[in-house]
């Protein structure tokens, strides 16, 4: 394919600058039509690049990842289908036959990702114990740094490369593999989740998650709907304690009836 | 911890510009805490005169925290004022707000950010583009640069809304803990359930009837493996086992399982 | 349409009654067909009557006015249906082209009767705080004298001047006005719920009126299965005030400890 | 107040009659509550001998009450037991309980009196009276005339509830007040998700996908314009604006709204 | 039909045995198959008689005996068609027309055994209370004798007498009877719940049956979700109680007000 | 009672095996009981020396308690381990516990053992029996063989638990009694939904219009009839009506109503 140097390291670049705002400023991470755009403007043929991304953001619509998981990466799939598609002139066809598969295999890269990232976060900690609270502050947005790499490698090997490479690394890829990877994807965040209950008051409030969880698992209520839910509980919960309180503190004084009549709801 | 304010209006700034990290540090076992570390660092420092004291807080916030990034600020902003009043006697309260929120506000957020607006103008760019026309893609990047600015701005919002809460919970600060800890938990119940993913794909085709496992594990109770893998993690964890054999032993769980079928994605 | 005044008169008077009865002694304001056959024998032809009525009493199966929202009213398109058709010699057909349309519209009338209502009840009210009893008595049963008057105006209008006259009001009125009348009619309540809230011990038990709203908004419980909830956690409310009070009066005299162990819940 | 009796048979039974005033004085700010007062005048006047109690007495049924006029009977019978005994000091209680039972109770009498015999025998009566038979139509107001006259007694039934609750609950009226106050909250809670009807009619048709604002809203909360619309007008009320402005504002909202199509019917 | 009395003798015990081993050991009361089998074995044709079997296992899938409920006897239905398609060399679809019916009234027996056992358990009771244990244990095992025949009379009547005796039989009772007796095993759990809640703190917890019901019966909670709630309800109320009673003794001791802060919850 | 161990691992064993009379003494006023008296008889005779304790106990034990026999092991293992160290005096707890888990138990047993397991190895076996091959049905017994030997080791499981959580509660005992029971109580208003089967056949089919009554109960309250039916049961008991008496008059109600066409099945 007919790609000079400056236009991979360009393309490679959007790619780059592409994933680094999707994960930090998120400015324009959803909007995949423009990467297709962009693309297209590298490469000389903004127009074709434009529908070219149109497609795939309509493919995209209501694809969301949410709650740390992983998804296709669309925009991805757009720069590396209208760069092949421009310079084989092939037509989209012929991009997207490359640039949906790599897209798709998007999900797995980012699971890697993620797991180094745990690595990032081990080490920032080890330097807060150590006082080297510098080391620490530099070591975080490496991982900044590092993430986009999740889509600049991919974009590269597929526009260098082309069909016949991407085509062995995905065949030499066991499905099994991706599957193997996707399955993690949807177990991890378990471990984020079993973290954090070792910090809450489980012994005292455990009962709760147990209230939470059929809300959602049995009856499907939306987190938001069983947060209005765990609100009236709160609020219920605070205006026992604090009345208890303000009660106890009453009755040292003198018995005071009526204020306790009230106070254990 | 006296009541003098010590943060100023540039350091309120400063800090929801350093959030712009977002979630280029997400790992599956502290989600985007080393962003939170890192956007607070240097205000955590002007609280915190004494060392001891900031590693208390940094530890803290390396715990497991995920929250929508565009909505965050609320929570952050929100502690921010709890811990410049406080300092390190605040340091439960800021865990449980943060997880009683986290939640709640990533279902609006989310709903509203990666859903809401991207199909509704993903949808127009998409048409529009496919016919050549770029209008609808520009519109699409214009909605999200205003939104891209006005976000700074909830940090000050989250920041006096602490504030406030503060000087009216006055010495009822543990009741208002308590509470929001049992809401936080409530909704880590709901978001075990939506969030791990965990499906055995064992099917018994026989005879023309095909039976799945993971449909009559439904029957019995819905979410069942994602809730029993967060128990066992959580029993691990609280055994002192370390996180990272937790997620390797969960990635070979999910490889094998993905080999023999056991999992599907 | 040769209607003699006699026949105008009785008609009107007809709708007047029906309407009357409708909304105070509620014996036969769902028996459409009734209304139908009662046209008919004014005009000669009970049994056109009845089975035009008959017509419009299946098509209104299952709609009712709950609640306080407002309907097609099918009796009042029965009277016209039965008068035009009778009246006019073209039959059924006929009749009920221009008894349906008006009977649909019904349901804005009634939305403006029950705005004039709001003003009767006002001045009734203050009657009652002037102390004059007497004109407040009176007042109040004009709303009962007005009220019919939403059937006997269009049926007048609609049976004297025919379709051409009811066709210009129809053309005159835009859609926006009875689109707005419909919505206006679906928000209304909203104020009536409002004014309620301000009368209710929403500081101390306000928490429920999320529980309540969460089980029917998410989970589509009907009022009935609500109020069985609610009456459980008024039982449990009940109780604790109840045994609280005891086992403090008892605990003035001497400390027992067997009564309290079960005060709490 | 006290205990001696002062309302014989002869006034429940008045009461009962006048209630036939119905629902001809329905109105958005109060529902029934001119009914309400107009009915009971007679016997409030008679238990009231100070002016300024009766004013009191009448300003409480003055506030929004809406029930099913057939099953209605039932709680003011019982409340009309409560202000013989205690007078004013019942008023509160007075109003909770009519606040919690018009919910459920109307829940019943509508599914009964608008939706089940009007199907049944409107299906009957329908079906014969299209082949000209009247007998359906008979027996469909026999049925009606039958309840009718068995009305009034259910005001004996309540009124008979009414004091043999207050004998039970003898000096535990106060922990009663307050538990079906939560009964009431609750119901409020489900029937503003039921009752209220605000819909937004913003769709988004492009490029061949159709997407609807509402059906987003019902993924994020149903109900949720209902709920934000009460919440307003409850703010504006706490905030001294008068009804008559709510109202007003409600409508011209709904017109605007139905020009623009934000809202459909 | 040419069954010598031995094999009569044989297929009856093989009911037996199996019907014994369904209700008492349950080692084989679900593999249909099996009986099918092994009454072809004793006739001579173990491959015909695993080929019905085989059939009506499939026709079993999902059929389940529950809570009591009585079910279609398929194994029973397996015996008697395995027997006549057999022995009349007609064939599976002979068979079938045979054994599928008595099968389906095997539901039936059931429902009339089920009332024997009342009578037996009654009579041990007593037993029980006149001290007389040995009478009482001999007493219970009766039941175990006598459940087998519900399957050994029909198996037994349908291979003797064949086709003509069960038709007439079927045909002698009246269909009121067997819906009847149908109608009468669906309700008759009712009695054993009844009796259980006589046992039960209603006074003090009713309530909590209120919430069970409504989650089954409107949201279709299964009792696995339902008891998890309840063990979340259980779990507070343990430790409302348990913290109650060590701080009433810790408060008669010295007044301390952090104890009891939490006491309530 | 003392603490000595009176039962040994041979009394256990005993136990277990006696259980196997499983669901032959099922009937509909007292469920299995029956087998559990017989079972539990030997071992209750040697923890209670003296006759009257050991009539208390066995009537406790003929009180209604129905549980899927496989593991129903577990609940009586866990109440012999009570009534061994605590004698009589456990008895309330040893019922609340039993009503509190036969429902889940049942619910997880239910599934396993009747539905799942038939329905996997009933396919298997089926589909190979149809082509004259028996491995799938020796596979079938074979599964349901070893179940069948692991059985009775689920006594001693809840043997073990019912000791070591004696130990754990200490005197707390009576906190615990009530906790179960507010368990045992939710579970039964949920099983008497999902279990008591009582429907209305009640419909009218006029005018092409078919309406059942059944299906407007059903939008009133579901399980409306099933919950009337044990009410007025639980109270006919509460007045002394006979156990007896009460099922011949269920019987007659089922009876007369399917004659009538009242129930259907
Ligand atoms: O769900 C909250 C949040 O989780 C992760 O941080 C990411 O998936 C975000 O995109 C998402 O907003
Ligand atoms: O819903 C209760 C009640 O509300 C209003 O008063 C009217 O719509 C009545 O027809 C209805 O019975
Ligand atoms: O539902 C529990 C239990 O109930 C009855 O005892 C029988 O129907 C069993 O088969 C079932 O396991």
């Amino acid at each position: 394919m007919g790609l000079t140097i400056k236009e991979i390291v360009l393309i490679s670049l959007l790619s780059y600058v592409y994933s680094l705002d999707r994960h930090s400023t998120q400015i324009a991470g959803k909007i995949t039509i423009l990467y297709g755009a962009l693309a297209g403007l590298i490469l000389g043929n903004f127009k074709q690049g434009l529908e070219i991304g149109a497609t795939l953001q309509l493919m995209s619509l209501g694809v969301a990842n949410l709650g740390g998981a992983s998804m296709p990466d669309y925009p991805m799939a757009a720069i590396i289908s209208s760069t092949i598609a421009i310079t084989s002139g092939k037509g989209m066809a012929a991009g997207m036959a490359i640039g949906l598969p790599v897209g798709m295999l998007g999900m797995n890269f980012d699971v890697l990702v993620k797991l180094i990232n745990s690595a990032i976060a081990k080490r920032a900690q080890n330097f807060a114990h150590k006082r080297q609270f510098g080391k620490m502050t530099r070591t975080i947005p490496l991982a900044t740094l590092i993430y986009p790499l999740e889509s600049t490698i991919p974009v590269f090997i597929a526009i260098v490369f082309g069909k016949s490479v991407v085509q062995a690394i995905l065949d030499f890829m066991p499905q099994w593999f991706t599957v193997g990877l996707n399955v993690a994807g949807g177990m991890l965040p378990a471990v984020g989740f079993a973290m954090l209950l070792v910090y809450m008051p489980l012994e005292k409030y455990g009962y709760w998650l147990i209230v939470g969880f059929v809300a959602t698992a049995y009856l499907k209520i939306p987190v938001l709907g069983v947060a209005l839910l765990g609100a009236a509980a709160a609020i219920h919960l605070y205006q026992s304690i604090a009345n208890k309180k303000v009660s106890n503190q009453v009755s040292e004084n003198n018995s005071n009836l009526t204020e306790e009549d009230m106070e254990d709801e | 911890m006296n009541n003098i304010k010590k943060l100023t209006k540039k350091d309120i700034l400063k800090t929801a510009f350093r959030h712009f990290l977002g979630v280029t540090t997400f790992n599956y076992d502290t989600g985007i805490a080393p962003t939170i570390v890192w956007e607070l660092f240097p205000v955590l420092r002007k609280i915190y005169s004494n060392d001891d004291d900031l590693v208390l807080s940094l530890d803290n916030h390396f715990r497991y925290y995920n929250c929508n990034p565009w909505l965050s600020p609320l929570i952050t902003g929100a502690t921010l004022a709890m811990e410049e009043k406080d300092g390190v006697k605040s340091i439960e309260a800021v865990q449980n707000l943060k997880t009683g929120l986290m939640g709640p506000l990533s279902g609006i957020g989310d709903t509203i950010i990666w859903v809401m607006l991207p199909t509704i103008f993903g949808a127009i760019a998409g048409s529009m583009g496919k016919n050549g026309n770029p209008l609808g893609m520009w519109l699409f990047l214009a909605v999200f640069l205003v939104c891209f600015f006005l976000r700074p701005y909830l940090y000050f919002v989250g920041y006096q809304t602490g504030t406030n809460l503060l000087s009216k919970l006055g010495q009822k600060l543990d009741a208002f803990t308590d509470a929001v800890s049992v809401l936080g938990i409530m909704v880590i119940g709901s978001i075990v359930s939506s969030t791990v993913n965990v499906q055995t794909g064992w099917t018994f085709q026989t005879g023309g009837v095909k039976i799945s496992l993971q449909s009559i594990l439904d029957q019995i109770c819905p979410s069942l493996l994602p809730a029993i893998l967060v128990f066992v993690l959580y029993y691990m964890l609280k055994k002192k086992v370390k996180m990272a054999t937790l997620i390797l032993a969960v990635i070979v769980l999910a490889m094998v399982g993905a080999v023999i079928g056991l999992f599907k994605a």
